[in-house]
């Protein structure tokens, strides 16, 4: 039974990593390789989320709702990109969060007005509904199973793109100079556009993929928002390894801690004291693990330019 | 004689579908007295308590508000009412109910139209009594939470398989499903506001763990069932007010709120609307200049109120009746319906402190 | 004529960089654009890659007015730059660096690697720890992928060692006998007038003096040069 | 010249990775000489400097400064201990003048850099000293000119002008020649001619028309190994020299 | 006198007059509106110090105002409740204690943070600092003792010795005073051979270093300073609200400051000033016409940043010379 309940619990933390990674992926695209803070990135997951939930209550088609999501997302991040982000890649860092700072507000209340306050429906499809025997654990769910697979394959996919393509290297090379790569005859602006619709497409997927999980509603992308960019910060900023391995360092140790803090302290203090202790303890240990690697890793633990 | 009212409630960010039902509520009530005298003035605090501290500022020195009302969240009531109270103005709560603020700082000018913060948890723990011996008990990390956790407690007389708190905002549950899956409890009471519930309830569907669930009526109001789904389908909750209550003042007022909005009302519009009565019955009394009188005609709580039987306790909270309810399905839609009626004329346990 | 600059003035935000500067470049021809410190060479180029496009004035590049084209597309015409202070993507490997904006034509990675040896031993190495020198043959190279018609190099041999520079204008010489045109801005005038068909001089952000090499005495270049 | 030298460097290593960048060089500075570092690009020149400096950390060997061993120093106190150096690439405070980018270094020679309330811009002592610096390697027309705005050239000068405030005992200098006029490698040359007494000066350089009239002592860096160590005369006559690195050059 | 500070000037009166005026035509929220601008700006005062003059943009300022606000509602909480706090102390009820309280604790915090954080740079430091936000923030949630994310209330506002601090007028000048104080102390900073250092360490980090000062021990001292600047501040408006809870200390506190910062103009003297008139009377005028003022917020920060750059000092003065 502990046996069983320790395997259950480090796939959860498996999975919550990757689950991060999935949220977190589009983040690092277009924050490590554009060198562009995107706070906006939450909204765009929020966009996805919205997309797939209204879209599947159309059709009543998960599927056709995901790919709503893609495309809708992927929409939304090329209009912010051609009319506000293509002029911030020249300004300091100040310059963007304020101005994706103001796109989260637009974001947000413009979703209100459309779709109001209250949160919509979106549920997993029937084909991967419900949960499956493993290994040393009673059940587990496929979705979440599916979800590990997702992201592995994004992973995968993201990691050949940019460091095995002529399209990764000439976005990389954008990141040191954008003048420098436009002088010698790449269209660099257009490109820009794309990658950064390709972020917000990744945002959107995760949103409607793990939206089905979750809660729907304004406002759902601010707290993934803050985890991903933990994430991404620990991993290293723009290494697509750094990111995995960032996500899987802070969803072990969440889920991890969740668990087991409790029951430590439950050894020394009174169960209901030593769960509200735990608990404290636990939402801070992401942070903290944050703090501590960047201490002694200043720039994370991966550094994509080392 | 004009009375001037402040409703200051959350309309922006992610908790606005309960201010918007708390307002739509509350209008409800003053539009159907028809009385004129009566002026509304209604403003969105985001859910953050300095922006409520503003607002509440300006209504009470610019627009010489004589009440306010209208807040949903523990914390904002905090920031604004206590100080409101100072000022001489009436606050009349909705939804929000520390404990706090009932027990030795409860004041003659602050009213709860809601309950009190523990009561709908008390009632789970004494339900659960019936059937369950060992109940796996959950709740966010905040005072909120560990209020619930603290009245569902006091009633719940049977072992507690544990006692978990998770993070504010959470939005993952594997960790805490697969606790619940070990654990060997028969149910589960779990206390998940917002967003937090309807993650927990989709999750908890899909884990393939049976172990029945139950908790506050808020956590399963008509605002978030549609969002959960048929996950929510059997769970079993406690409220001081259900959609089918056998009343005449309810049988009115469903139907109207229906017409008048679209859509089902939910615990918030019911305890806004049972606020804006209580006023309306004030202000036909008493003059609202004069604090006494008609603090007392609203003590006297003289209203229909939709949930049946409605008084005052010592401290201004409500002394009312609790069912356990159960979400079903009708007509495709998901509601809630009553199975039992679990405390009748229900007080708090904080009373006893308030000396007034 | 390959490239036609007429009257050209150039503004840094407010404050006026370009006063006025022709410049031709004739197919095949080798130009060298002089002047001392903070003339104007530099400017120019920007201008004439339109990296800092010109106020007034016109540029023509085989007979395409580039006014208002991005940058890419004035790239995309012929043009190669390898600019001033090498800037070399820092981020990427060597071999990355040279492939990244390469163009089809007659310069291939390999003929790049024979004319730089160097930059084939270090083709797994990120630019920014190359040293100098080599830094300066990878931008030279990078332009020479991108297969211009016009090659444009900013002080491409300063920081290199004697052997290596002799080598430059080695490759200079052989480029320009491919029929490759080229402008040249360079401070060594030893090595930068054999070279050159032609030569422009910039005083005080003005083009001053256009002619031959030979004709370049030295009471010119001392009132220009400083020599 | 019998004084100890100002700095002595013993058997210093580094590699990066398989590369090892510096291999074991030995190499000292002494009063009042211009000892001239060349070599080939990517000889390790840089990274010599960089390791004398403290911005990149020798894997082993010693450097001694002003009878101390600093190889474990940080930049910042190498600096105050008086090793004023140039960068290859220009480094300097983009949007202060030149003058205030001077002023910054007289300030940091005071070590006044915490003193939170007298005005800079007020301060005549502080002004004046950089004004003088300024005029000594002919920037003070351009000393109220952002850095960013200045040409090429003249960020060379101003990087010059920065060394001479610090009032360094031992000058680092990474090719200050590069990018420069001929008329203005001309007045460097001139005005290193007069630095030198202030105190030695390592030169790295490409002009060999400079180092040759400069230099009292080169060595030859190859690959991270110094291969020749002597006088002009020594260097040019040099086989091995012309080979790696001076080609027809001589 | 250059056209900035002409500006400076009329702001500066502007935010004396208003009020004033105000509180003579019997309209005492314009009052409390000025009061929180104030107090807003003296927060954006000190987080400007960092970000503006050192370039440290730090996401985590929140942590500060928060502390600042938690020194001014718990002393002020044992007075009250009567318990003493530890060692025998009773807690205390004046202003002055209380701001030596804020600003000694938000040192040290600011000393603990800075010295961790300032190993990091660019986009990590941001990140770190938001993550200590972040810790204390969940600390102050869950932790009882002080009300947890319910907040704590301060029922009579603290005094200042010789000033009726429940008079809004009062508790505005005096808010107003400790701000221009503040200001002032930033002009010096600015001007001073530390500002020199700490502003050349924002442009080029190895440059300061090789000229042998080190660009981390002023950068530590700057973010000392600027963590005890907005610990006082937080202390001010824990008073104005007669209230303190975690959401002082929540990552939208430190974004809010970083708004007014650059909404006003980055490194600007009255940058801070500017940016919180700005963005509370918004917030207030916005609020009152529309539910949806949040997003004609948002896109009038969008035309800020695309096309004021600079802020709105950036605006009216043009570019910031620096000497
Ligand atoms: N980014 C800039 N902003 C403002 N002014 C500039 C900028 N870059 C150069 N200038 C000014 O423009 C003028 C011309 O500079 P440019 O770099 O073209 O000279 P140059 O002839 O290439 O000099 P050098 O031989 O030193 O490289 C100089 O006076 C310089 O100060
Ligand atoms: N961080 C690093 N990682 C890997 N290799 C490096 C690093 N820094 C320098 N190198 C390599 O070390 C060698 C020495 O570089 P260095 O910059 O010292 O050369 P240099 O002698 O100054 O050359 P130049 O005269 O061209 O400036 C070069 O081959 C360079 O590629
Ligand atoms: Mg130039
Ligand atoms: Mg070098």
């Amino acid at each position: 039974m502990i046996l069983s309940l320790a395997l259950e619990q480090l796939l959860n933390g498996l999975q919550l990593g990757v689950m991060l990674f999935l949220m977190a992926a589009g983040l690092t695209l277009i924050f490590g390789v554009m060198g562009l803070i995107n706070l906006a990135h939450g909204s765009l997951y929020m966009v996805g989320a919205f997309a797939c939930a209204v879209v599947a209550a159309a059709t009543g088609s998960f599927w056709i709702g995901l790919a709503a999501s893609l495309v809708c997302a992927a929409a939304a991040g090329a209009i912010v990109e051609f009319l506000v982000i293509r002029r911030l890649y020249d300004r300091d860092h100040l310059d963007q969060v304020l101005a994706t700072f103001a796109l989260i507000l637009i974001f947000s209340e413009g979703a209100r007005w459309v779709f109001g306050s209250f949160p919509l429906y979106l549920d997993i499809p029937p084909l991967l509904s419900g949960a499956v025997p493993l290994p040393g654990i009673e059940a587990y769910p496929l979705y979440r199973l599916a979800i590990i697979g997702v992201g592995a394959l994004v992973a995968f996919g993201l990691y050949l793109l940019i460091s095995k393509t002529r399209l990764g290297m000439r976005i990389r090379a954008g990141e040191s100079d954008r003048e420098m790569i436009a002088a010698l005859g790449v269209d660099i602006r257009t490109l820009y556009t794309v990658v950064f619709a390709l972020g917000s497409a990744l945002a959107g997927l995760a949103g409607a993929l793990v939206g089905a999980l979750q809660s729907v509603q304004v406002g759902m992308g601010e707290p993934v928002l803050i985890l991903a960019f933990v994430v991404i910060v620990i991993g290293g900023i723009g290494s697509i390894k750094g990111a995995l391995v960032g996500a899987l360092i802070v969803g072990l140790t969440d889920t991890l801690g969740r668990f087991l803090l409790p029951s430590l302290l439950g050894l020394i203090l009174p169960a209901s004291t030593a769960g509200a202790v735990g608990a404290s303890l636990a939402a801070m240990l992401i942070y903290i693990v944050m703090a501590l690697v960047l201490a002694f890793r200043p720039r994370g633990l991966f550094p994509a330019n080392a | 004689e004009p009375i001037k009212i402040g409703l200051i409630t959350t309309l922006s960010g992610g908790g606005a579908g309960l201010g918007v039902d708390t307002r739509d509520g509350f209008m409800l009530a003053i539009k159907q007295s028809g009385n004129k005298d009566i002026t509304v003035i209604t403003e969105d605090d985001a859910q953050k308590p300095e922006l409520a501290v503003q607002i509440a500022d300006k209504m009470i020195q610019s627009d010489q508000v004589d009440i306010l009302t209208g807040i949903v969240w523990s914390n904002l009531l905090m920031a604004v009412a206590p100080s409101a109270n100072a000022q001489g103005k009436f606050y009349v709560s909705t939804n929000a109910a520390p404990a706090a603020l009932a027990g030795a700082k409860c004041n003659p000018l602050y009213f709860n139209a809601a309950y009190q913060n523990d009561n709908l948890h008390e009632a789970m723990g004494e339900y659960a009594n019936k059937d369950y011996k060992k109940i796996f008990i959950m709740a966010p990390n905040y005072p909120a939470g560990k209020d619930s956790l603290t009245g569902f407690k006091r009633y719940y007389k049977g072992e507690l398989a544990a006692e978990v708190y998770t993070k504010v905002g959470q939005a993952d549950y594997a960790a805490e499903i697969a606790q619940i899956r070990a654990s060997g409890a028969d149910a589960v009471f779990a206390f998940l506001p917002g967003g937090m519930g309807i993650s927990f309830m989709k999750q908890y569907a899909q884990s393939g763990v049976k172990t029945p669930i139950m908790g506050p009526g808020f956590s399963f109001s008509q605002d978030v069932l549609p969002a959960i789904g048929d996950a929510a389908l059997g769970v079993k909750a406690s409220g001081q007010w259900v959609k089918d209550l056998d009343n005449e003042a309810n049988k009115k007022f469903v139907p109207a709120f229906q017409k008048e909005y679209g859509r089902l009302p939910s615990l918030y519009a019911v305890q806004a609307y049972d606020a804006a009565q209580l006023i309306l019955s004030a202000a036909s009394k008493a003059s609202v200049k004069d604090t006494k009188a008609f603090g007392e005609a609203m003590q006297a709580a003289d209203i229909q109120s939709p949930r049946g039987k409605f008084k005052f306790n010592t401290n201004l909270h409500p002394i009312q009746d609790i069912y356990v309810t159960e979400v079903v399905k009708e007509d495709g839609l998901l509601t809630n319906k009553t199975v039992s009626k679990i405390f009748t004329d229900h007080g708090d346990a904080y009373a006893k402190d308030c000396k007034m | 004529m390959l490239l036609e600059v007429q009257d050209i003035t150039t503004f840094y935000g407010s404050s006026q960089a370009l006063y006025g500067v022709d410049l031709t470049v004739a197919e095949g021809e080798v130009v060298a654009l002089m002047g001392r410190n903070g003339m104007g060479k530099s400017t120019t180029i920007k201008s004439i890659c339109n990296l800092m496009p010109p106020k007034s004035g016109r540029i023509s590049f085989s007979g395409h007015s580039t006014e208002k084209l991005p940058p890419h597309r004035v790239a995309r015409l012929g043009v190669g730059l390898v600019p001033e202070g090498r800037r070399c993507f820092a981020n990427l490997t060597v071999h990355e660096n040279l492939v990244a904006a390469a163009r089809p034509g007659a310069w291939t990675l390999k003929r790049v690697n024979d004319l730089f040896p160097r930059l084939d031993e270090r083709h797994a190495q990120m630019a920014k720890s190359l040293s100098g020198g080599e830094q300066q043959m990878l931008a030279i190279g990078r332009a020479l992928m991108t297969n211009p018609r016009l090659l444009i190099l900013d002080e491409a041999t300063e920081g290199l060692a004697p052997v290596i520079r002799q080598d430059i204008w080695r490759a200079i010489r052989s480029l320009k006998q491919d029929g490759l045109s080229i402008l040249v801005v360079d401070k060594t005038l030893s090595e930068l007038l054999p070279v050159a068909d032609r030569c422009v001089i910039l005083e005080n952000a003005r083009s001053v003096w256009n002619g031959q090499p030979d004709a370049l005495t030295s009471d010119l270049q001392d009132r220009y040069l400083g020599i | 010249m019998a004084d100890r030298p100002v700095l002595e460097i013993t058997d210093l290593v580094k590699t990066f990775g398989a590369l090892r960048a510096t291999d074991g060089v030995t190499l000292d500075l002494r009063p009042g000489e211009i000892h001239a570092l060349i070599g080939p690009n990517g000889a390790g020149k840089s990274t010599l400097i960089h390791q004398i400096c403290g911005t990149e950390k020798q894997d082993s060997g010693t450097i001694r400064f002003a009878g101390q061993d600093i190889g474990r120093l940080g930049v910042a106190e190498r600096a105050r201990l008086g090793l004023g150096r140039t960068f290859q690439v220009s480094s300097l405070a983009p949007e202060f003048s030149s003058l205030r980018n001077v002023m910054l270094a007289v300030q940091a020679k005071a070590g006044s850099s915490f003193r939170f309330f007298k005005p800079v811009m007020r301060d005549r002592g502080l002004i004046d000293q950089a004004m003088a610096i300024l005029e000594r390697v002919g920037l003070a027309g351009r000393a109220n000119i952002p850095a960013a705005e200045l040409s090429h050239g003249e960020r060379r000068q101003l990087e010059i002008a920065i060394a001479l405030a610090l009032g360094s005992k031992a000058f680092l200098l990474d090719e200050p020649m590069a990018g420069m006029g001929p008329e203005g490698s001309k007045r460097l040359t001139g005005f290193l001619h007069i630095l030198r007494h202030e105190a030695p000066i390592l030169l790295v350089e490409h002009d060999m028309d400079a180092v040759f009239a400069l230099a009292d002592r080169i060595s030859v860096l190859v690959y991270g190994r110094i291969i020749a160590t002597g006088t002009v005369e020594e260097i040019r006559r040099d086989p091995a020299v012309r080979t790696a690195y001076l080609g027809d050059h001589a | 006198m250059t056209r900035e500070n002409i500006i400076n000037l009329v702001l500066a009166l502007l935010l004396l007059v208003a009020p004033v005026a105000a509180s003579q035509m019997g309209q005492p929220f314009t009052v409390t509106l000025a009061t929180r601008i104030a107090v807003l700006a003296l927060a954006a005062t000190g987080l400007n110090i960092a970000l503006g003059l050192g370039g440290l943009v730090s996401f985590g300022h929140a942590v500060f105002f928060g502390i600042g606000g938690y020194a001014a509602g718990i002393l002020a909480s044992h007075v009250f409740s009567g318990e003493p706090m530890m060692f025998g102390f009773e807690g205390s009820n004046q202003m002055p204690v209380i701001w030596i309280f804020a600003v000694i604790a938000c040192g040290l915090a600011g000393l603990v943070i800075g010295a961790i954080s300032l190993r990091t740079s660019g986009v990590y430091f941001i990140m770190i600092t938001l993550a200590f936000a972040q810790m204390i923030y969940y600390f102050a949630i869950s932790w009882p003792a002080y009300g947890g994310e319910d907040g704590l209330s301060i029922l009579v506002r603290n005094q200042f010795p010789g000033i009726n601090t429940m008079l809004p007028l009062s508790f505005f000048l005096l808010c107003y005073g400790v701000l221009i104080a503040c200001i002032g102390l930033f002009a010096l900073l600015r001007s001073s051979r530390f500002g020199a250092a700490l502003q050349a360490a924002r442009q080029n980090e190895v440059r300061v270093a090789s000229v042998g000062i080190s660009p981390y021990g002023i950068r530590l001292a700057a973010f000392v300073i600027s963590a005890m600047m907005t610990g006082l501040a937080g202390a001010l408006y824990a008073d104005l609200n007669k209230f303190v809870s975690p959401s002082m200390l929540s990552w939208h506190m430190s974004g809010e400051l970083i708004v007014l910062i650059i909404l006003g103009g980055t490194g600007r003297l009255f940058g801070p000033v500017a940016g919180a008139m700005l963005y509370v009377i918004f917030e207030f005028a916005l609020g009152g016409i529309t539910e949806r003022w949040q997003l004609f917020l948002g896109l009038i920060l969008l035309g800020v940043v695309l096309f004021a750059r600079g802020g709105l000092i950036g605006l009216l003065a043009g570019k910031a010379r620096h000497g």
